[in-house]
């Protein structure tokens, strides 16, 4: 956010310091693995890691989308009402068939991620007021689209997604697995990806570069609804209900410290996926110790309090200080 | 030598001036214009929103989240923002609930002194780790919410407050409304004093209209930092109590959502979050048109819970965007 | 306190490493009372960290400084402020937001008895000190509306208005008019008189030659001479920042372009026609043909961004086209204008030109995304390919493409932003200040280039406050006043005499 | 698209609350010893203030049944007034304060919280506004504040829960206790119930695990999941709700547990829970009967009739196990 400014760079330690922010979150995530096959118990058993990599799986999502939207310096508070938007429209059309349904749920995000992207783009709104108005109204929405009621959905074909698994994996994990390796890709190797970058960095400079920069800030708002869509998808494939007014309740705030903690800078112009992803692994077997180790909510919520800052303080960007 | 520049422009440029004027006039008080004609629709549509007593309940009802927005105004200016205030709402009421056993001095001093040093110790991270503010008072959300649960047995006990001064305090009306509603004028007096007439206020304008400039210009941006979020803390802490006092109890399951609801309130009053800019003025209309348009949906009655939620969201979209707009007609009227 | 003879403000022996870059090795530097210290040398030499060092914005990894015969440390600049050394720093270092009393006044607002700030008091000050600079325009209103140049009046007004013993001026004249160029030098003669010590960066070395007594160059963060200006000639001078033998360097007072260049039987091949945006331009037209330099002459606020900015798309209007090489740009926006062929090089290079937080390699890149990928996949070869073509042609200095471009020296940042330019093939230059804020030896390579370019057959606009730079490098000058064309200097005319004519018979 | 009215009228004669004990503990109240006016239901404007969005069976049925109730009377549509506080405390006080100002007559409320009701007795008490609590007791003084409580005894629903776990695990195993949302007097009571009564009933069942499910499916196979991975050898799970215990089934499949391999308890009653008593999944449910709307209005006309009024109207819920559920299934809601 800022350049320069006092105290001086020494060099014992320069290493360590460079290095840190680009792998603390690995080493973070290390130590928390150690305390756990140390203290927990059938920690390692396969059964428990596909618990927390089925856990995981929607922050994981809706982070990415996450990222590529801070990448670009704004933020997205509205995915966890898009899941719950996502999860509301699919029990309409399941009758019709699975991919319709699916299908279906998608569009919605399509449609949140249009509005949110032209608020910005075009309008010209600050990210977090145009997407503070969306997860209001669109939790409204998907109250009003599923009649208020949840829905137990009783659809085979639609539950396997989220029971079933493919080489012992579970397809939730293998469609957040390849999502990621996508937006990794969208960000490293594609025009999309450069300009992303380019506007998070400098807007007016990226616009002036010729950047398209409206239908790129677009883009990503409707990427990251998408996205939030598919982790509601599978949020309902996994309960087997669809909740709206409870399915992605904060998960706004889960992403965005997945972001930042995976060493991401709120300040746009650099997204880094996998940290993101080891992020959201973080957080998540957090969770899953304090559980665990049936820690009661309050000394959790404050453990949870002090790992998400030292977190960041060691993923932060240390240039130019 | 006084103000020589106006004479001198030629006519069709202090026409534009007066157009500007006018524009800007309406942007900067763009929550209140809108808090009229909802007001105006409000007074013509339903009968009972015309009463003494629901305007008393609008107040009263608005005092807390006011507070809490008055803390939230000075950080946003700064080109900050605070979440933790939610949480420390809470903890604020459970801790004077708890308090108001050692008399109504303590009701107010544990709250306060509690939430204070959160602040504190959030703005000290920021200001000396460098961490963004978003993230820090995210981490305080929790940590905020954890204490709250710690003191009340996972949220299990609910204080009472004493009977005793304190909850004379909520209780007590001046001319059929609350005191806590004069607090909250008396301390948004003081707010606005101290924004917009003290160096300590211009520092907070520096800070977030350019921290760089304002550091060069020597405004010590960390005191300034730290100032601001011990104040957010201060105020939620407060609101926490007067909330307390109102109830009768340290209730334990309230304020989730809170700190968007401020945010909102905020941002509705034309306060920039990018910071730099921003009154109070606006903060208050911003606070009361969120509190009436729910009052008015009561008044109906009819409007399922559902459909609120979508209207409340669209409403401040509304509201933004249109004060989007109309900044950007007076930087065109301004040139 | 100390002696009176003691130097103002004295460093010996001061270090400053930044990652990858050592600013500062070993300088030491002394301001006596009463004189004016030109501080010089390259972009990136170390003149900008040395004064952020002097007033305690960076601290030293080694060496001393002393204040007035004594040692001393400033944790910030509000000490130094305290210690009586009031800076201009390089770039407008004010709050936009804020009002220009309120800016003034920062920090030192004038207060009642109760200790509330004085409002009218402030606003009435304000309007006096400023009226003592020239300007006149309502100091209620937020100071980014004005004009880039007023605001350095600010910046100066306010950095003098304490009783300061030293003052340090980080170029303060690269966003100036000749007009408030002399308001400054005025205000400079009156500290000089009172005995203050100023220290002043610039690049323009006639202006060094006018009011410096004493000069210290330096070269890539090293002190390679200190003394009096007068003992030194341009040449002389120039060589030491340049590290060149006096035989290489050329002859002072010339820029490097060279003569004519547009065959004027071409058709242009960018035109302008009636270009009106509401307050900021009116009825603006003029021609480019292949092969020449037009530049846009005016005083400061004249349009000429503007009208770059309208060319490039990037400002909306009310009435008028852009045609290139015949076809109108349908839809005016950056995009089109860049798929048209305009390249725009804006102004503030910093908040408008580059992303600082990027690769050289990604910022040049940047516009040509499209013709270096498939598919929307980027081809890495091919953006090495060009980045080192360009990186090349340009001669910019890094340790190489993957270098941020936010640690760049000026000099080279404007570099990179015209390989960028470049890279995208363009057929008509539109260039805004592209020497502003960079030393001799790039503003002569820039200048070399901009030839160049001319001479391979693009049309290039360019805007310059250097009215030197103008004349020598346009074949024709369109004189800009209040947003609409006051004029137009040719073949013969195109002399400064002519510019100045132009532009006091059109402001009278 | 089902309809929750036709389906709740359908069964309604059958699913009406009814009352456990019409005068049990507490005073009782008049309309003299309260002081209020005598009010006819027909045409008076009554308010109702739900805590909770309509999204889950209970709260649904809950807003359904005082609705239905109010029609059957012949309660004109504009002159109930019914607010929803979503979930917020603040507003749900604010919310009741406006339906005072609206000048309701009656006042029916669903509490979020049972404490920080101050305000809002200091106003109705000044208009004389007979208070009626339903679902949750709110902590007052009777006759003054407020009226009556209509509801079930969440106390006496975990000791019953208690009582079905210890049959259902013959007295001896480990069980894991999916908690409600934290700072709820209804999770507290739910789960001191149980506790107490498996210390007395059981000791030797061992509960080993308590980790808050905040009432939702969602959280509560989370929760669950973790729970199966660090202590496999769990025999029972005692939901705070059905919700939870769904969302544990779903927990006990992914784990590739068979049904009944461990026992859950659970208390609400909606069709959703005791269709898993029929699928096998869970061995009881303790009812907590949300239909309020008769027997709100029954209490309420009495009361302005002059009849004495208890402070506690607790209401007698259900269970279902395996010998009714099946049979029951069309009681649940
Ligand atoms: N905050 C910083 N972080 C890293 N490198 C820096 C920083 N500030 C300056 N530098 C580097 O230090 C060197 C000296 O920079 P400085 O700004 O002092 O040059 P300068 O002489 O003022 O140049 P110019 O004429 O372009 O203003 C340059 O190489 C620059 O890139
Ligand atoms: N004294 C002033 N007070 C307020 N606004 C001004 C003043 N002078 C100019 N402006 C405005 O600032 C803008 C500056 O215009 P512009 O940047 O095009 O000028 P320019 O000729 O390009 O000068 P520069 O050399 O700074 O590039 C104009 O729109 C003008 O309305
Ligand atoms: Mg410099
Ligand atoms: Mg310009």
């Amino acid at each position: 956010m800022t350049t320069a400014v006092s105290s001086s760079s020494s060099f014992n330690s320069a290493t360590v310091r460079r290095l840190l922010p680009l792998y603390g979150v690995y080493v973070a995530l290390a130590a928390l693995v150690l305390f756990n096959i140390v203290y927990t118990d059938n920690f390692l058993a396969w059964n428990n890691l596909r618990i927390q990599l089925v856990q995981v799986t929607p922050v994981v999502i809706v982070a990415l989308g996450m990222a590529l939207v801070i990448g670009t310096e704004g933020i997205d508070l509205s995915v966890g009402s898009v899941m719950a938007l996502g999860a509301a429209l699919i029990p309409l059309y399941l009758g019709y068939g699975m991919v319709p349904a699916i299908v279906l749920a998608l569009v919605g995000g399509v449609v949140v991620g249009l509005i949110n992207g032209g608020l910005v783009a075009f309008v010209g709104l600050q990210p977090i007021v145009a997407t503070l108005a969306m997860l209001v109204a669109g939790r409204g929405v998907a109250l009003v689209v599923s009649n208020g009621k949840y829905k137990d959905i009783r659809d085979k074909d639609f539950l396997a997604i989220g029971t079933d698994a493919f080489l012992g994996v579970p397809y939730t994990v293998w469609i957040a697995a390849v999502l990621a390796v996508v937006v990794g890709f969208v960000v490293r190797r594609t025009v999309f990806g450069r300009r992303l970058l380019a506007i998070g960095d400098n807007r007016a400079a990226a616009q002036l570069a010729g950047v398209p920069v409206k239908r790129v800030l677009v883009g990503v708002y409707m990427i990251a609804a998408v996205l939030a869509a598919v982790a509601g998808v599978i949020q309902v494939s996994r309960i087997g209900s669809a909740d709206a007014s409870r399915i992605g309740l904060l998960i706004e705030l889960s992403a965005i410290t997945a972001v930042v903690v995976g060493g991401t800078p709120l300040t746009g112009g650099k997204v880094r996926v996998l940290g993101t992803v080891a992020g959201a692994f973080l957080m998540q077997l957090l969770t899953a110790t304090m559980i665990a180790n049936n820690l009661k909510d309050s000394t959790a919520q404050m453990v949870q309090a002090v790992i998400i800052l030292v977190a960041v303080y060691t993923a932060r960007e240390r240039r130019t200080r | 030598m006084t103000l020589v520049a106006e004479p001198q422009l030629e006519k069709a440029e202090a026409a534009s001036l007066r157009t500007e004027r006018i524009v800007e006039l309406v942007q900067r008080q763009g929550a209140l214009a809108v808090l009229g004609i909802v007001l105006v629709v409000g007074l013509v549509a339903y009968d009972n929103f015309r009463s003494f007593d629901n305007a008393a309940t609008i107040l009263v009802s608005a005092a807390p989240a006011a507070l809490i927005a008055l803390g939230m105004t000075f950080v946003i200016i700064t080109g900050g923002i605070d979440l933790s205030v939610g949480s420390l709402y809470v903890l604020g009421g459970v801790l004077a609930a708890w308090a108001s056993q050692y008399g109504v001095a303590a009701a107010f001093a544990v709250p306060l002194a509690v939430c204070g040093v959160f602040g504190l110790v959030q703005g000290l991270v920021i200001a000396y780790a460098r961490l963004a503010p978003f993230i820090v008072t995210l981490a305080g959300l929790l940590g905020a919410r954890g204490l709250m649960l710690a003191l009340s047995n996972e949220g299990g006990t609910t204080y009472l407050v004493d009977p005793g001064a304190f909850k004379d305090f909520g209780k007590g009306e001046l001319l059929g409304v609350k005191y806590s509603v004069y607090l909250v004028v008396v301390l948004f007096v003081i707010g606005m004093i101290t924004l917009y007439r003290t160096r300590f206020g211009q520092s907070v304008y520096a800070l977030g209209g350019s921290e760089d400039a304002a550091r060069l210009m020597g405004v010590r941006i960390r005191g300034t930092q730290i100032k601001v979020y011990v104040l957010s803390g201060l105020l939620a802490g407060l609101a926490g109590a007067i909330n307390a006092a109102r109830l009768g109890s340290g209730v334990t399951v309230l304020g989730t959502g809170m700190e968007l609801d401020a945010i909102a309130a905020v941002v509705v009053g034309g306060t920039l979050l990018t910071g730099g800019a921003g009154t109070l003025g606006g903060t208050i209309a911003g606070v009361l048109l969120l509190q009436v348009i729910q009052n008015l949906i009561n008044q109906d009655g009819k409007i399922t819970s559902a459909w609120q939620t979508v209207i409340s969201g669209a409403f401040i979209a509304l509201v933004v965007v249109a004060q989007t707009y109309l900044a950007r007609l007076r930087r065109v009227a301004s040139g | 306190m100390s002696a009176p003879d003691a130097p103002l403000l004295e460093v010996a022996g001061v270090s400053k490493q930044f990652p990858g870059v050592r600013a500062l090795d070993d300088v030491s530097f002394t301001l006596r009372a009463g004189e004016v210290h030109a501080l010089v040398g390259e972009n990136g030499a170390g003149k900008s960290t040395l004064i952020k060092v002097l007033t305690g914005v960076y601290q030293p990894d080694g060496g001393d400084l002393r204040h007035l015969g004594q040692p001393a440390t400033f944790n910030g600049p509000l000490d130094a402020q305290a210690a009586g050394i009031s800076t201009i720093y390089q770039e407008v270092n004010l709050v936009p937001l804020m009002s220009v009393a309120r800016n003034l006044f920062l920090g030192r607002e004038p207060r009642n008895r109760l200790g509330l700030v004085d409002v009218a008091r402030m606003n009435r000050e304000a309007a006096e000190i400023l009226a003592g600079y020239g300007i006149t325009s309502d100091v209620r209103r937020p100071l980014g509306l004005m004009a880039l140049g007023a605001q350095q009046m600010v910046a100066l007004a306010r950095a003098v208005m304490v009783d300061a013993r030293v003052v340090v001026m980080d170029e303060p004249t690269s966003s100036l008019e000749p007009r408030e160029v002399e308001t400054l030098f005025g205000v400079i003669a009156r500290l000089h008189e009172r005995g203050v010590g100023i220290i002043y960066v610039s690049h323009r070395l006639d202006e060094l030659y006018r009011i410096c007594d004493r000069v210290t160059v330096l070269r890539d963060g090293k002190l390679v001479h200190t003394g009096l200006i007068k003992d030194l000639d341009r040449l002389q001078l120039v060589s030491h920042m340049l590290g060149r033998p006096m035989s290489e360097v050329r002859k002072e007072g010339f820029t490097s372009f060279g003569g004519e260049h547009a065959a004027a039987d071409s058709k242009p091949v960018l035109r302008v026609a009636d270009l009106n945006s509401r307050h900021k331009l009116t009825g603006v037209s003029f021609e480019v043909l292949p092969g020449e330099v037009v530049g846009l002459g005016g005083l400061l606020g004249a349009g000429r961004s503007e009208t770059i900015k309208a060319v490039a798309g990037a400002l909306p209007l009310d009435r008028g086209t852009v045609e290139i090489d015949g076809t109108v740009v349908r839809r005016p926006n950056p995009v089109a204008a860049l798929k048209a062929g305009i390249a725009v090089q804006p102004e503030d290079r910093k908040a408008e030109g580059l992303a600082l937080g990027l690769s050289i390699r990604e910022n040049i890149a940047l516009a040509v995304l499209p013709r270096l990928s498939t598919a929307g996949i980027v081809s890495e070869r091919k953006i090495d390919k060009i980045v080192e073509t360009f990186m090349t042609r340009l001669r910019v200095k890094a340790s190489g493409p993957h270098q941020r471009v936010g640690d760049l020296s000026g000099g080279n940042q404007q570099k990179v932003l015209l390989a960028r330019l470049l890279a995208t093939g363009p057929k008509v230059l539109l260039l805004d200040e592209p020497t502003r804020g960079i030393d001799v030896g790039a503003k002569a390579e820039v200048q070399a280039l901009i030839d160049e370019l001319a001479a391979e057959g693009l049309g290039v606009v360019l805007v310059s406050s250097d009215a030197e730079e103008l004349i020598e490098g346009s074949d024709r000058v369109v004189v800009l006043r209040d947003g609409a064309v006051a004029g137009m200097l040719r073949g013969e005319e195109v002399t400064t005499e002519h510019l100045m004519n132009v532009i006091a018979t059109a402001a009278s | 698209e089902d309809d929750p009215a036709a389906k709740t009228t359908a069964d309604s004669s059958a699913a009406v609350q009814t009352t456990k004990s019409a005068a049990a503990g507490g005073s009782t109240c008049t309309l003299t010893k309260f002081g209020g006016q005598k009010v006819d239901l027909k045409t008076a404007t009554i308010g109702f203030s739900q805590s909770e969005k309509e999204a889950n069976p209970f709260r649904i049925a809950e807003t359904q049944s005082i609705k239905d109730e109010a029609a059957k009377l012949g309660i004109p549509a504009a002159n109930l007034k019914v607010t929803n506080a979503d979930s917020k405390f603040d507003k749900q006080i604010t919310d009741v304060s406006t339906l005072i100002d609206q000048g309701v007559q009656l006042l029916v409320i669903a509490p979020l919280n049972s404490d920080g009701w101050d305000s809002v007795f200091q106003k109705a008490a000044a208009k004389k506004i007979p208070i009626v609590t339903i679902d949750r007791k709110i902590n007052a003084k009777h006759c003054t504040d407020f009226l009556t409580f209509i509801g079930s005894d969440f106390y006496e629903q975990g000791k019953r829960a208690a009582d079905k776990m210890a049959k259902a695990l013959n007295n001896t195993g480990t069980v894991a206790i999916l908690l409600g949302a934290p700072g709820n007097n209804v999770t507290t009571l739910r789960t001191n119930g149980f506790k107490e009564q498996i210390a007395k009933v059981a000791p030797n069942i061992k509960i080993e695990f308590e980790q808050t499910g905040q009432f939702s499916r969602e959280e509560g196979q989370k929760v669950s999941e973790q729970l199966l991975q660090s202590k496999p050898n769990i025999n029972g799970i005692y939901a705070e709700n059905d919700e939870m215990a769904l969302g544990a089934i779903t927990a006990l499949k992914g784990a590739s547990k068979k049904a009944g391999d461990v026992k859950i308890v659970t208390i609400d009653g909606t069709k959703g829970a005791v269709q898993g008593i029929v699928d096998g999944w869970i061995y009881s449910v303790i009812e907590s009967n949300p239909r309020f709307g008769p027997l709100a209005f029954g209490t309420a006309t009495k009361f302005f009739n002059g009849e004495e009024i208890a402070e506690n109207i607790i209401i007698s819920d259900r269970e279902y196990d395996s010998a009714n559920a099946a049979a029951d299934l069309g009681l649940a809601y």
